[in-house]
Parts: structure tokens; C-alpha cells; sequence
């Protein structure tokens, strides 16, 4: 674990409301997919905290995509080349890349793409071919999707039809889980497309790890902030425990 | 650490004046890899209870303006799992603990100060009677004189160690607290507390956290906290740690100056979990480059 | 304004919920030129008191984390050169005017409210008993519920106008005080005032305030304010008129929803004079896409 | 009055420290020298009052020049071109430019320029010459003093003697009221200066009107904040008394 003071390098802007940051500090701050920072710009007293983002990569340059939904992601998206960024982890518990021979699915939602995106490149680099279904409201949703296409057999959905399937992702991850279930799923998006891809992959016994996001404070274990209860009764930390969970251990199997 | 710098607060001396507060820092030993946490002034752990507790029902945090509010509700492994798995750790890197101890009735209180009294280790106990985040229980010893007073009592009775009482700026006049909890004993007094507030959720038309309150800490609490500090110094000799909304060098002297013998640092530790170590070379710059030491500026915005 | 926007208030409705708090927008003549200001939902006038003020000794104002502290001492130009100079013009304005007043003593406000009673064009009378920038006087009648019902019964015996009792934060239990004045015969709560803080200017050494202390207002108090007033809804029957850091129409309906019948707008004024208006408009836009009125929606927030 | 949301046309840096700032809303703000603005940007709830600035022209295009010093001032000099400024004014009481046939003598530092090199543009514009005594620690504190030279006499001075006369204001000030007491001091500067100004005036009974500075939150006369004790035992307000008063009516004469 790190704390940074890093500079932006580069900022790029994958779709219309989503921006990519890329950042470098004197050392690498080395994560694997899943895993987290917490970062803040030198914005004063307001707001306090710092703000999580998977990475998107990591090495002499980390990178962060953001989409802009409040007051701290609107001060991010607005940063420029030479602003200090202040980076501290790599935090919580990453996808386990482990698919003992289970062919991989990728679903990602929104920003869930960062961890996802890392993640293929990780299975691509490690000669491991997976899907990569990637869903948005519209074709303006779908930030980074050739960088995916490079390393993963990309499946889109959009809910309005305007570019690749029509409807959300449950649909082709559902015929995929039907095809072959010597699969495992690994997902990262807003709750509902969570809650979906749990049960999908729940309904066939198929593994699934969720990415989830919660409030954080410390991003660390320490504040006891981000609870979320766990299907065992007890209270799991999105920073600590995860934020990568079995989807079981977090969402009973629909019934 | 430099000798201007030295901070001391009756029996105990600290190497600097900056304490990370409870509640904010874990137990220190998650910082260990990456922050020198046996040079901080002291590390306030979080909130020990006898038995381990859960926590309140999430989302149990939310910003506000120059803030944050926490209904934690003092989720911790209780004295047990601390004494026995954590208090090793932290004897090896050397770290001065302050252990927060948190209690609903008198009678735990002082069998929390028992047992914390044998354990190596442990430079002071701080009596956290002023927690806005549990039903039935802790901040109401903070509120009035009375009951402060009792508790302060009766600890004191049973504890040969340094004793901070941490004071909760919702008492009705935190200057009666303060002068209770001195006569009944109280080495130091830590404060403040967080203050309860409330953020809705507009979108859901219900309050933003599982609790509903929460208490408020940051930026937007320091000037109650200096005010409160003030006054209280007026009216009490033991020595306070201030704090509350502490991030910057500036905001350490305000407290300083207000008469603060020592501060804590909360939330400022999510954005830099190593800024106490930051603000204390900065204050040593600063009492260097005027030639003074910290026990000089101590106060001296009273009259 | 649209008739969703309507608040009533027990005997009183306003054209919008939207009012400028007492000390934040003089008399509103001030700023006629350019602010239609009879549009807005009511002004809560410069707390008047029976003779001239000229206030404290300067500085009077100082800013802290999204807020700011004053310490302006009432300053005003007493009820006298207020009901023959401004008034007339503020019935010419066509202004819903609030007389927010201030004493020290009971006999004082019970002779503030009989001149007040003859007095045409008045809408309401507003009681600051919460003022904490005045010695001796003001905000130790909005500790204790007994002295807030003391002085509001004496009040309501004189006065035939809609009364408003306002609160402050830093009563020891809020809640009491509320019931106290609603049993004292107040139509309507308005809450919060300011709440005591300090700036310490470390340059100088010394309290950046000439009272050394002010009342904290703006965004950091939102939490507090949100707070007290989802407490005190819960334990009386009449209206409450909310405040403490509104500056968007997402802050107003936190208030709204934790069970405010109507607001005032107080330090945000000062960055745009006319901002309740824009509120109001932007109210009514958020209501009518959800075909709601503001009665709707008060209090929705609690359980 | 006005409120106006403007937005900032061109953004100049007169001298290392110091911002121009030129900004243009749907209508202009007619104001007068000395007299001033509120202004704020949209950086949301911290900090919250506006600030007060001196216009330097106004007219299509409104300008000010900031010094930053604190959070404020530091996020107005940030600012850029196209972002928004909310301007309100013009406030306050201005420089009486009926100088009953007295040789106008300006004396100025640091952001004092603003009001004075607008009134030495507004006496040349009349037909006026005046004297413009510009005093800075360096010469590094002396921004638009090329704009000064074209419509007054210039006498500069700095601390460090790197330009101008070496020393302060009051020196060159002493000397021409010595010459010549048929002058009226017009003057905008730091505290001691103007205490300065003050005796030098008073001593030789030249009739000396001064801009003070108070911090405010209104800027209109409602808030009762910016109150200075005055000669008379009375408090003045700043920004409605003021910001400019008669310098006997604020600082009693040196004994
Ligand atoms: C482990 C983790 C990884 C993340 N990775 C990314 C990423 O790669 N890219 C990205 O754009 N975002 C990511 N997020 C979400 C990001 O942290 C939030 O969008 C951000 O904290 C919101 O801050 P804000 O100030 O803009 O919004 P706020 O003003 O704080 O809130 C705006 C709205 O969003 C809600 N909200 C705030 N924080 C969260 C949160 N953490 N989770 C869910 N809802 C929230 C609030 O309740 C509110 O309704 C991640 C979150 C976590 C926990
Ligand atoms: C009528 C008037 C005209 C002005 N014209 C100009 C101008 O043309 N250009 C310019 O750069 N500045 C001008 N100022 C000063 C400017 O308003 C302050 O520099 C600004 O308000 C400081 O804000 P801040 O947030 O940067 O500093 P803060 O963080 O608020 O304060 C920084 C330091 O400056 C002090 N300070 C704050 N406000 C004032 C003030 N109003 N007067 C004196 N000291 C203060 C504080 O006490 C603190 O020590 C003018 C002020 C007034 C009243
Ligand atoms: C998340 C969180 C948890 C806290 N838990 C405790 C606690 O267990 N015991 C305690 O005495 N204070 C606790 N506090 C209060 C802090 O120790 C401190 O008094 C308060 O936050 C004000 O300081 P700050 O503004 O620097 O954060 C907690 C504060 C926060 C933000
Ligand atoms: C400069 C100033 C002067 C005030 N004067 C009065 C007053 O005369 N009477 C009163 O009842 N409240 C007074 N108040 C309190 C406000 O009416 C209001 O209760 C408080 O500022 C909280 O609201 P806000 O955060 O929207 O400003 C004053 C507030 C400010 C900032
Ligand atoms: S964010 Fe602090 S425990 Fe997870
Ligand atoms: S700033 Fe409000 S009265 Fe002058």
C-alpha cells in the first residue's frame, strides 16, 4: 500500500461523459484487477474525503476512468494535465483470475468497465480467451469498448437498440450460461445489472465474483463504513472483504 | 522528533502533539506498512467495548458541506480480541496507544479500565462518553455534569493510568462537564466529539444513512470545536487535546493558540493517512523559524 | 407564483415557502431595484429591538469551512425609525413582511410586540430568542424551555399577529424548548439560528472576531439544522419554518422532507440577493414534473 | 444595482502575481471609480460569501485585478476564459472627482491600482492631468504601470530601489504637497499606506479621500459587517459609507 503524490498526464475522454485520467508518481502503485485506489485532487476543505476507483491499468502510469455524478467526480473530470492528484492503495481484494479451466464472462455496466477491461487484458495476456458483454442505456455508454475488442470477444447490448443487441446484459449472458456452463462470471456495473448476473449465474451454478461499491471513508478496513451484510448474517467491508465477492456470499439466489 | 515539539499533558509526555483520533485510524497496525506510526504523537485506537459489536445497520457514512457524517456505531472486536491479537503488534512497532474504551453503563466502564490496567502498553485510557451513535448509551454520561462526573469517578478509582475524558460538544454547557470531570479526577480532556446531524436522501425522500443520524466531523466542526476549547480552558487546569476538523498546520495552531496542550486528527486521515507525521514537521518548521517551542504558543489567544 | 408553491402556516399561507432570513437581507427595501421582492415567500426583517444598535466591535464577520461566522451585535436602527421610515415602503413594495425582534428582557419584547400589534402591513412577528451575539440577553431564552415559554406566553397575551418563536442550537434539548413555546401559544417554529464559533487568526494570535466569538451559518450548519428540525417535528404540532445553510433546491428539500412547512434563506443571499426566487421557480419546476404540491412532500422523510 | 452571471472574456497576468480578469454579461455595470463589486465564482458550497473587487473599467467588458492571498482570490486568479463569474453591483460610494481646481495626486500599492488608474483614466478623459504615485516592495508589485504612464505623470517607488525611487510612497508624496498644496490626494492601498497618506495629507490640511478595505459578506449595507469606527464615535460601513471616505473622517491627524 501506497500514498502517492502523483501529476496528471494524460486526460482522455472515451465517451462524451466519461473521462479517462491518467496519472504517474515517482513509483508505481501495483494493483491487480479489481483492486482499488482512493484518490483526491488539492481541492480544499470540500469535499473531505477521498473518492475509489478501480484501476484500469497500472504500472509507470495508473489509470482511472471516471463518470462524473457528483460533486468530487465533477472536480476529477475537470482536471488537467500537471494537476496533482493524490492516489493512495492498491486497496481491498481483486477479481481471483483463478478459473480452474471455466471459460471466463465478462459483464460490465457503466464505469464496472475499468476492472473488467484489466481483467481481460490479464486473461489476454495470460492466453486465456474470454466474453466481454458490455452493456449501456445508449451507444454514448459504452467507453472503451475497442480497447475490449482487442482482447476479449466483445458482446454489446444497449437498451435503446442503437448499437449491438437490443435490451441489457442478461439476456446474452443467459444464452451463454445455457450454451455451456463451464464458465465463470466476473461482473462490475450498477446494483440491478449485479443483482441479474447473480441470479443468472446462480440459477445454473455457474461461479460469479461482483465487484460492489459502497460510501468509503478509509478504503481501508479501518473506519468500518462501507458494511454491507452478507447472505451469513454478518456485516462484509466493500474495501476490506472486497470490493470482488462471491455473488452468494452477498445475494441470495433468487427463488 | 524534535524536543520543541514535546506535548505534556500531566504524567504523560508525548514526542509531538499530534494524535490520530479514535475512530479514524483502526488500530494503527493497518497503517504500519506505509506510515512510521511509532513516530505519531499517540494513536487513539478506535472505540473498545467489552464484547465485540457489529456496527450500525449501512450506509453508515455521508458527506456534508466541508464534511462527513458517521453512524459507525463503534463497530469493534471488543477488549478481548485487542488485548490478545492487536496490543503485541502494536508493543513491537512501538506505537503510543491511547485506547479508547466505550461503555453503556458505569459498571462496564470500570471493568474495561480493570482490565486495560494490566495491560503492557497502554499510554493512557480515554473515556469516550460522548459517542452520538448508540442507542441507549454513551453520549448521555457526556451531557451533563452529573454523570460525567460519576464516570470519571468511579474509573478513576480503578485505573493507575493517564485518564482522558473525551467530551461531546452536545452537552448542554460543556464548561460544567469539563470542570466535573477535572474534579472527579481526569487527568486530560479530549474533545470534541461529533455532533449529530442529518443528511435526506432527496431522490429516496428518506435520511441519507441506515441510522438516520450521524455524527459530524471535519472541516465544517472546527470552529465549535476552537470556540468550545476556548471556553473550556478558561474554566478547567488539566490540560485538553483539541480537536475536530484538524487538516492543516493553520488549523493545529488555531487550536494551539485557543489552548489545546495537544490535538487529534479524524477524518483528515482518509485523505493522507500519514498527515499527522506531515503536520508535525510542519509545526516544528514553524516553532523553529520563530524559535519557540510548542508549550509557548500554547493558550495564547486568551486574553 | 403557482398555487402548488403555497405554504400555509397555520393562520398565515405564503405565496412560497421560500423567506429571507432576519439579518441576511436588511429590510429588504434594499434591494427593491432589482429583486421583485414581493415575490418572495416573506422577508424576515434585521432583528429590530426598541432602541437603535450600533453593534459590536469590529471585525464583525470572518468565513470558516462552508460557513461563516458574525458577530454583528443587532445592529439595527431600532423599532421607532423602522416603523416610520421602512414600513411604508415596504407596503408600498408590497412585501410579506416578518417583524423579527430582539430584547433582553421580557418586558422589552412584550413592548416590542404591542407596538407591532397597531403596526399595519406586518405578516407575522418573529421572536429571536437564539441570538448569541449579544451579552447578557437573547439566546439564554432559547436554552431552557422554561424561559422560552415564559417569554412567548407574555408575548401571545400582547400580540394578536401570527407568532413565531425562533430557536437556537445550542439549547441543551432543542425538543423541550419546541414544546415549551408551542405551549406558550407560538403559531409557528422557525429554526435554526446560529450556533458559536471561533476563527483563531494564528498571524495575530488572537480571536479574528473583535466579540471573539460569532454565530456559525451557511452549509456546515445544513447537517445540524436538518437534524433538530426532523427532532422537533416529531414532538409538535405546528409549523416549522427551517434554516441553516439552504443554497440549492436539493438543501430546501432536505428540509421539506424532514418536515419544514416553509424555509428562509439566510447566508446564501449574499452570494446571489435574489436566490430565493430562482428556488422558488425551481421548486415549482420539481413539483409540477412530479404532480405534486409542497404540501406533499413536508415531512415525507420521517417514517 | 445588478446581478449578473458573466462570463470571463480574457484572463491577463500584468505582473507575476496579479490576475486581470475581463468579463462580459448580457449588460455592462455602470459604475464610478472606487466603486466596487461582489464576485464569485461557481466552486460550489466553500467558500461561500462572494468577494469584493474594484473595478479598473468597466463598460462592455468589466475587469478586475486580483491579488491572491487566500482561498478566494486563488480561485479567481485560476479562473479562464468562458468560465462563469457572478458580478454584482456596482456598490459602494466612489472617488468625488470634483477636485475644485487641485492638482489630483493618486497614491497607490499593490491591488489599490484598480480604482486609481480608472480615475486617472477618467480625469485625463476630463482634461485633468494628474499625478500617480505607485509604490510596490519590488518591482514585481507594480502591475499596469505602462497604462498608468499613458493617462498620468508617474512617480514610482520600491522598497528594494529596483525601480523607481527607492523607499515608499510617502516620500515623492511629502515633496509635491511641499510644492504645492493646491492638490487633493485621491488614495488605495494596505493599511499602513493609507494611515500614511493620511498624516501627510491632514499635516498640510490637502483634502485626502481614501479607499478602505473591510471584509464583507453584503456589499450593500444589510449585513452590518465591514463597520470601521469612525472620527466621530460612529461605526461606517464599508461598503455602503464607504468604500471611499474623507481620511479625517476615518483616521484622526497625526499629533
Ligand atoms: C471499489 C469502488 C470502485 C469504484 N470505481 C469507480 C470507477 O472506476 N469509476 C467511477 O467513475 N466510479 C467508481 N466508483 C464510484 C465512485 O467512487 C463514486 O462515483 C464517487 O465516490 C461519487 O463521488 P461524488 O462526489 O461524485 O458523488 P457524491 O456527491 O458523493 O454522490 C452522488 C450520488 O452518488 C451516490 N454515491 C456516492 N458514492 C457512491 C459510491 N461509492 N457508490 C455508489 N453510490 C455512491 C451518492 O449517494 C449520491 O446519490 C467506485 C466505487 C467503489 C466503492
Ligand atoms: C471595496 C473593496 C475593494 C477591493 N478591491 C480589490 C481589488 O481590486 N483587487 C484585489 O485583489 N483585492 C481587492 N479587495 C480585497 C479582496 O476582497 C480580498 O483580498 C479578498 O476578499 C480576500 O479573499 P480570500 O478568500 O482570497 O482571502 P481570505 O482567505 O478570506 O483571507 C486571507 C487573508 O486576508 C484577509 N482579508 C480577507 N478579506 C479581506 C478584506 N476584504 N480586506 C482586507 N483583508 C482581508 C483575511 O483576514 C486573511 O488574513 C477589495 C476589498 C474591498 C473591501
Ligand atoms: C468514522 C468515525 C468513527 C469514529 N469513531 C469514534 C470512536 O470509536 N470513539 C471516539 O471517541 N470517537 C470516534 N470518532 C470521533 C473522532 O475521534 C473525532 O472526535 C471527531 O471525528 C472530530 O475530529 P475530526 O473532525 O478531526 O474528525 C469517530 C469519527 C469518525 C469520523
Ligand atoms: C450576518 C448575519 C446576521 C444575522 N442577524 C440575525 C438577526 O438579526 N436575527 C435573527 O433572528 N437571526 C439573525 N441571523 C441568523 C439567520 O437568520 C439564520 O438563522 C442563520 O444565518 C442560519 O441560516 P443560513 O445558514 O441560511 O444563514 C443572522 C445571520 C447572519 C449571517
Ligand atoms: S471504507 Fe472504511 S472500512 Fe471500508
Ligand atoms: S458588507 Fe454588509 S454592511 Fe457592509
Amino acid at each position: 500500500m501506497k500514498y502517492l503524490r502523483t501529476r496528471i498526464t494524460e486526460v482522455l475522454t472515451p465517451a462524451p461523459n466519461y473521462k479517462l485520467l491518467r496519472f504517474a508518481g515517482d513509483e508505481p502503485i501495483p494493483a491487480r484487477p479489481g483492486e482499488f485506489v482512493m484518490v483526491r485532487g488539492e481541492w480544499g476543505v470540500h469535499p473531505v474525503l477521498p473518492r475509489a476507483f478501480s484501476l484500469v491499468e497500472c504500472g509507470e502510469f495508473g489509470s482511472i476512468i471516471v463518470k462524473p455524478i457528483g460533486e468530487g467526480t465533477e472536480l476529477l473530470a475537470g482536471m488537467e494535465v500537471g494537476d496533482v492528484l493524490t492516489v493512495f492503495g492498491p486497496l481491498g481484494k481483486g477479481y481471483d483470475m483463478d478459473n480452474a479451466g471455466r471459460r471466463p464472462i465478462l459483464v460490465a455496466g457503466g464505469v464496472g468497465v475499468a476492472p473488467l477491461l484489466y481483467l481481460a487484458r490479464e486473461f489476454h495476456d495470460a492466453g486465456t480467451r474470454s466474453v466481454f458483454i458490455y452493456g449501456g442505456r445508449t451507444e454514448d455508454d459504452l467507453p472503451l469498448s475497442e480497447e475490449i475488442a482487442e482482447v476479449a470477444d466483445l458482446v454489446v447490448t444497449t437498451e435503446n437498440g442503437a448499437r449491438g443487441e437490443k435490451g441489457r446484459v442478461t439476456a446474452p449472458l443467459t444464452r451463454l450460461l445455457e450454451e455451456d456452463n463451464n464458465a465463470i462470471v466476473y461482473s462490475c456495473g450498477p446494483d440491478g445489472m449485479l443483482h441479474a448476473v447473480s441470479d443468472a449465474s446462480q440459477a445454473v451454478g455457474v461461479p460469479c465474483q461482483l465487484a460492489l461499491e459502497a460510501p468509503m471513508a478509509c478504503g481501508m478496513g479501518t473506519c468500518k463504513g462501507c458494511a454491507v451484510m452478507g447472505t451469513d448474517g454478518t456485516y462484509k467491508y466493500v474495501c476490506y472483504d472486497g470490493p470482488v465477492f462471491e455473488a452468494a456470499d452477498i445475494f441470495e439466489a433468487a427463488s | 522528533m524534535s524536543a520543541r515539539l514535546k506535548a505534556p499533558l500531566g504524567a504523560l509526555t508525548l514526542d509531538n502533539p499530534f494524535v490520530n483520533a479514535s475512530g479514524t485510524y483502526g488500530y494503527a497496525v493497518e497503517y504500519a506498512d506505509f506510515v512510521d506510526v511509532a513516530r505519531l504523537g499517540g494513536v487513539s485506537v478506535k472505540g473498545i467495548s467489552l464484547e465485540p459489536r457489529p456496527g450500525n445497520a449501512p450506509p453508515r457514512t455521508a458527506e456534508t458541506a466541508a464534511g462527513m457524517l458517521n453512524s459507525i456505531g463503534l463497530a469493534n472486536i471488543g477488549i478481548e480480541a485487542f488485548v490478545r491479537d492487536t496490543m503485541p503488534r502494536l508493543r513491537e512497532l512501538g506505537v503510543t496507544v491511547i485506547a479508547n474504551t466505550f461503555a453503556t453503563s458505569i459498571e462496564d466502564f470500570v471493568e474495561l479500565a480493570k482490565r486495560f490496567d494490566d495491560v503492557e502498553g497502554i499510554a493512557a485510557l480515554e473515556l469516550n462518553i460522548s459517542c452520538p451513535n448508540v442507542h441507549a448509551g454513551g453520549m448521555h454520561f457526556g451531557v451533563s455534569g452529573e454523570a460525567a462526573g460519576e464516570v470519571t469517578s468511579a474509573v478513576r478509582e480503578v485505573t493507575s493510568l493517564p485518564l482522558m475524558v473525551k467530551l461531546s460538544p452536545e452537552a448542554g454547557d460543556i464548561c460544567e462537564v469539563a470542570r466535573a470531570v477535572e474534579a472527579a479526577g481526569a487527568d486530560v480532556i479530549t474533545m470534541i466529539n461529533t455532533i449529530r446531524g442529518m443528511v435526506i436522501d432527496v431522490d429516496r425522500r428518506r435520511p441519507m444513512l441506515g441510522q438516520k443520524m450521524g455524527g459530524m466531523s471535519g472541516p465544517a466542526l472546527k470552529p465549535l470545536a476552537v470556540r468550545m476549547l476556548y471556553e473550556v480552558y478558561q474554566q478547567v487546569s488539566i490540560p485538553i487535546i483539541g480537536m475536530g476538523g484538524i487538516g492543516s498546520l493553520r488549523d493545529s495552531l488555531e487550536f494551539f493558540m485557543a489552548g489545546a496542550a495537544a490535538v487529534q486528527v479524524g477524518t483528515a486521515n482518509y485523505a493522507e493517512p500519514g498527515i499527522s507525521l506531515r503536520l508535525a514537521d510542519e509545526l516544528d518548521a514553524w516553532l523553529a523559524e520563530r524559535d519557540l517551542a510548542l508549550t509557548d504558543i500554547i493558550g495564547v489567544a486568551q486574553d
